[in-house]
């Protein structure tokens, strides 16, 4: 098959791809077998099953049709247990390939009958069909990747025009469609569970940033703790202002220092 | 490739004016222009485009090329014609400064999961509804980015807590007095339902201009 | 006032590509250019910019001005960003509805073996390189999703044509290869499958140095 004079764009093949239980690991797998604490890197390092088969036939003259099949399904099997802390979907997919090369090899063991006449097609032909056509289009990635592009390889040339800006009225906006496209954001944020949003009541966090604003613009380097305190405010403002404080030092954005026990407290931004 | 020729491309790709110092850091260190060879360029320059419809000139920032105002009357023809409109990122971007300010371009980044271009954190800033508060101190230093007082003005607010609380936004029916495009989900518009198109047709079909 | 200044400072002020029809539209009905003569003064421009920095090209949706990609490696220093590099599960997703539009999500997930992720799909949309055209009548209505023309636009092609071709398959009998990887067993019978040409080497590609 020619495919393996193409070139080959597993592009982190020579550096160390991560560290397993300590120790780099530095090679990619030599056959279907990938040992279990490498499964999740693998999973990264390639596309999905197609694009595993393909490196394995390209680089390790494996011959994909001849596999072992009681070894690789009982590895495959373990997988299952450990799919559990792993992306569940990705790791499907290539249990999947495993079962389909397992079904192919079982045909082929089968013995002809010798009376049958009739052409049969033959098991791996889907499979080599599969792999071709994904190798077509990783060319065509990488083929449109290399294409000159703007911003890269080209840059609109512009020149300024005076009257532009009086000119356009800058598109009008209502509120709720930028409610909408929070309400949005959060339903897919829902989805994943790593997104946090902070949930801290608005009034807070616009008293964070009104701190911030005057911490970064004032003249002096420290800014007393009470001159956030508005009396006209009362204890709800007081307690905005004071959660807003915690909330800034908590996210690394302020210092809250205090030279003796009792005397004045002060703030200063972490920045320069 | 000769230092004329190098300003001149700059000038056209840069986005605002370029001053002296700002051209000589295009070179590196070995091959960097004196000041002097600079403006010996652009005064070269500026003669070259003297018959053009565009020029040459300095204004505060440095130099920037811009269309000869004797043109602008054709031109309001072309800017007339589209209506802009904000991109669905914008919208999404804003939405999240707005109820997790200060935030940083990664934690909007993170929240929606894909990259947030430049040009929609610029659009902001020219809006004058979003403005850097500060720098977080991480590495890279990034901008933490907070809405202003004209963001809470244009949307008629007092403060930012006339916004719906957030545990109650995911609740509320917004699409029911509004106009249904804004609901577009990813890849499902609620009320596109024709048939596939000839390609091409569907392809040079006219649509809003859409900014960022 | 003549036609060819007013073209070149209105593709010096539009910001994107404008079509001859854009082109034509700038001036007053009593005035306006036919075709031709527009055609005819962009042919001029080029002529004019030849021996320039920039270079006045055509894209999917008409002409724009560009900087000539030789200076591309000077000017990356002027933004601070540095280009977007897009990960292969974006690019062969992209490569996929490039060449098999339209496309559903199932097609795509079919070539390459793996679920689609929607951040890649929306990804794509907001970078307006791919847009739903209509929905496949088959249970479920999938979104049938195909390029669009701020797609070729950025990729510097007049149509989807201008795309490299993708590798053909060619039906060769698999079993007078003998030096085969895919090592088929001694009582197979011969079967005929397709693998890939590597035709493309010698058809011609962009030639243009493209700075990584």
């Amino acid at each position: 098959m020619q495919m393996e004079n193409t070139s080959d764009n597993v592009a982190p093949i020579q550096q160390t791809l991560a560290l397993v239980d300590g120790q780099p690991y530095k090679d990619l797998p030599e056959d279907l077998y990938i040992p279990p604490d490498a499964l999740e890197i693998f999973l990264e390092t390639f596309e999905g099953p197609l694009d595993l088969l393909l490196y394995l036939i390209k680089h390790q003259n494996l011959d994909i049709l001849d596999i072992p099949v009681l070894t690789i399904t009982e590895q495959y099997i373990e997988y299952i247990e450990l799919m559990q802390h792993l992306r569940m979907e990705l790791a499907a997919e290539y249990l999947v390939m495993a079962a389909m090369l397992a079904e192919i090899k079982s045909k082929m063991l089968l013995p002809k009958k010798s009376d049958e006449q009739v052409e049969e097609e033959d098991p791996r032909s889907e499979l080599i069909r599969r792999l071709q056509e994904y190798e077509r289009f990783k060319r065509a990635a990488d083929d449109i990747d290399a294409m000159p592009r703007l911003y890269r390889d080209h840059y609109l040339a512009a020149a300024e025009w005076a009257i532009e800006k009086m000119e356009k009225p800058p598109p009008d906006v209502e509120l709720n469609s930028i409610l909408m496209a929070f309400q949005d954001v959060l339903k897919r944020a829902e989805k994943y569970s790593h997104h946090q949003i902070l949930r801290e009541p608005l009034s807070v966090r616009e008293r964070m940033s009104h701190i911030l604003m005057v911490l970064s613009e004032g003249v002096e380097e420290f800014v007393a703790f009470h001159q956030f305190f508005m009396l006209n405010e009362g204890k709800s403002g007081a307690v905005v202002t004071f959660l807003a404080i915690l909330e800034l030092s908590k996210e690394g954005l302020i210092d809250i220092i205090q030279g003796e026990p009792l005397s004045e407290i002060w703030l200063k931004p972490i920045i320069d | 490739m000769n230092i004329k020729n190098i300003i001149e491309a700059a000038l056209f790709a840069a986005n605002g004016p370029l001053s002296i110092m700002e051209i000589q850091d295009l070179f590196l260190l070995e091959d960097r222009p004196d000041k002097h060879l600079v403006r010996k360029a652009i005064k070269d320059l500026k003669e070259d485009y003297s018959a053009k419809s565009i020029e040459l000139v300095e204004v505060a920032s440095g130099y920037r090329f811009q269309v000869k105002s004797e043109y602008s009357s054709w031109l309001a023809r072309l800017w007339e014609e589209k209506p802009v409109k904000y991109s669905r990122a914008l919208l999404e971007t804003l939405a999240i400064i707005a109820y997790q300010q200060p935030a940083t371009r990664g934690d909007i980044e993170e929240i929606r999961g894909v990259a947030v271009s430049t040009n929609i954190i610029r659009t902001l800033q020219e809006r004058e509804w979003v403005r850097v508060i500060g720098h977080k101190e991480v590495p890279g230093r990034p901008a933490l980015y907070a809405t202003t007082k004209e963001f809470l003005d244009y949307f008629n607010l007092q403060t930012l807590a006339d916004l719906p609380p957030l545990a109650s936004l995911l609740e509320i029916d917004l699409s029911a007095n509004q106009d249904l495009q804004l609901n577009l989900g990813d890849e499902t518009p609620p009320i596109k339902t024709e048939p596939i198109q000839d390609e091409k047709e569907s392809l040079s079909k006219p649509t809003t201009e859409s900014i960022q």
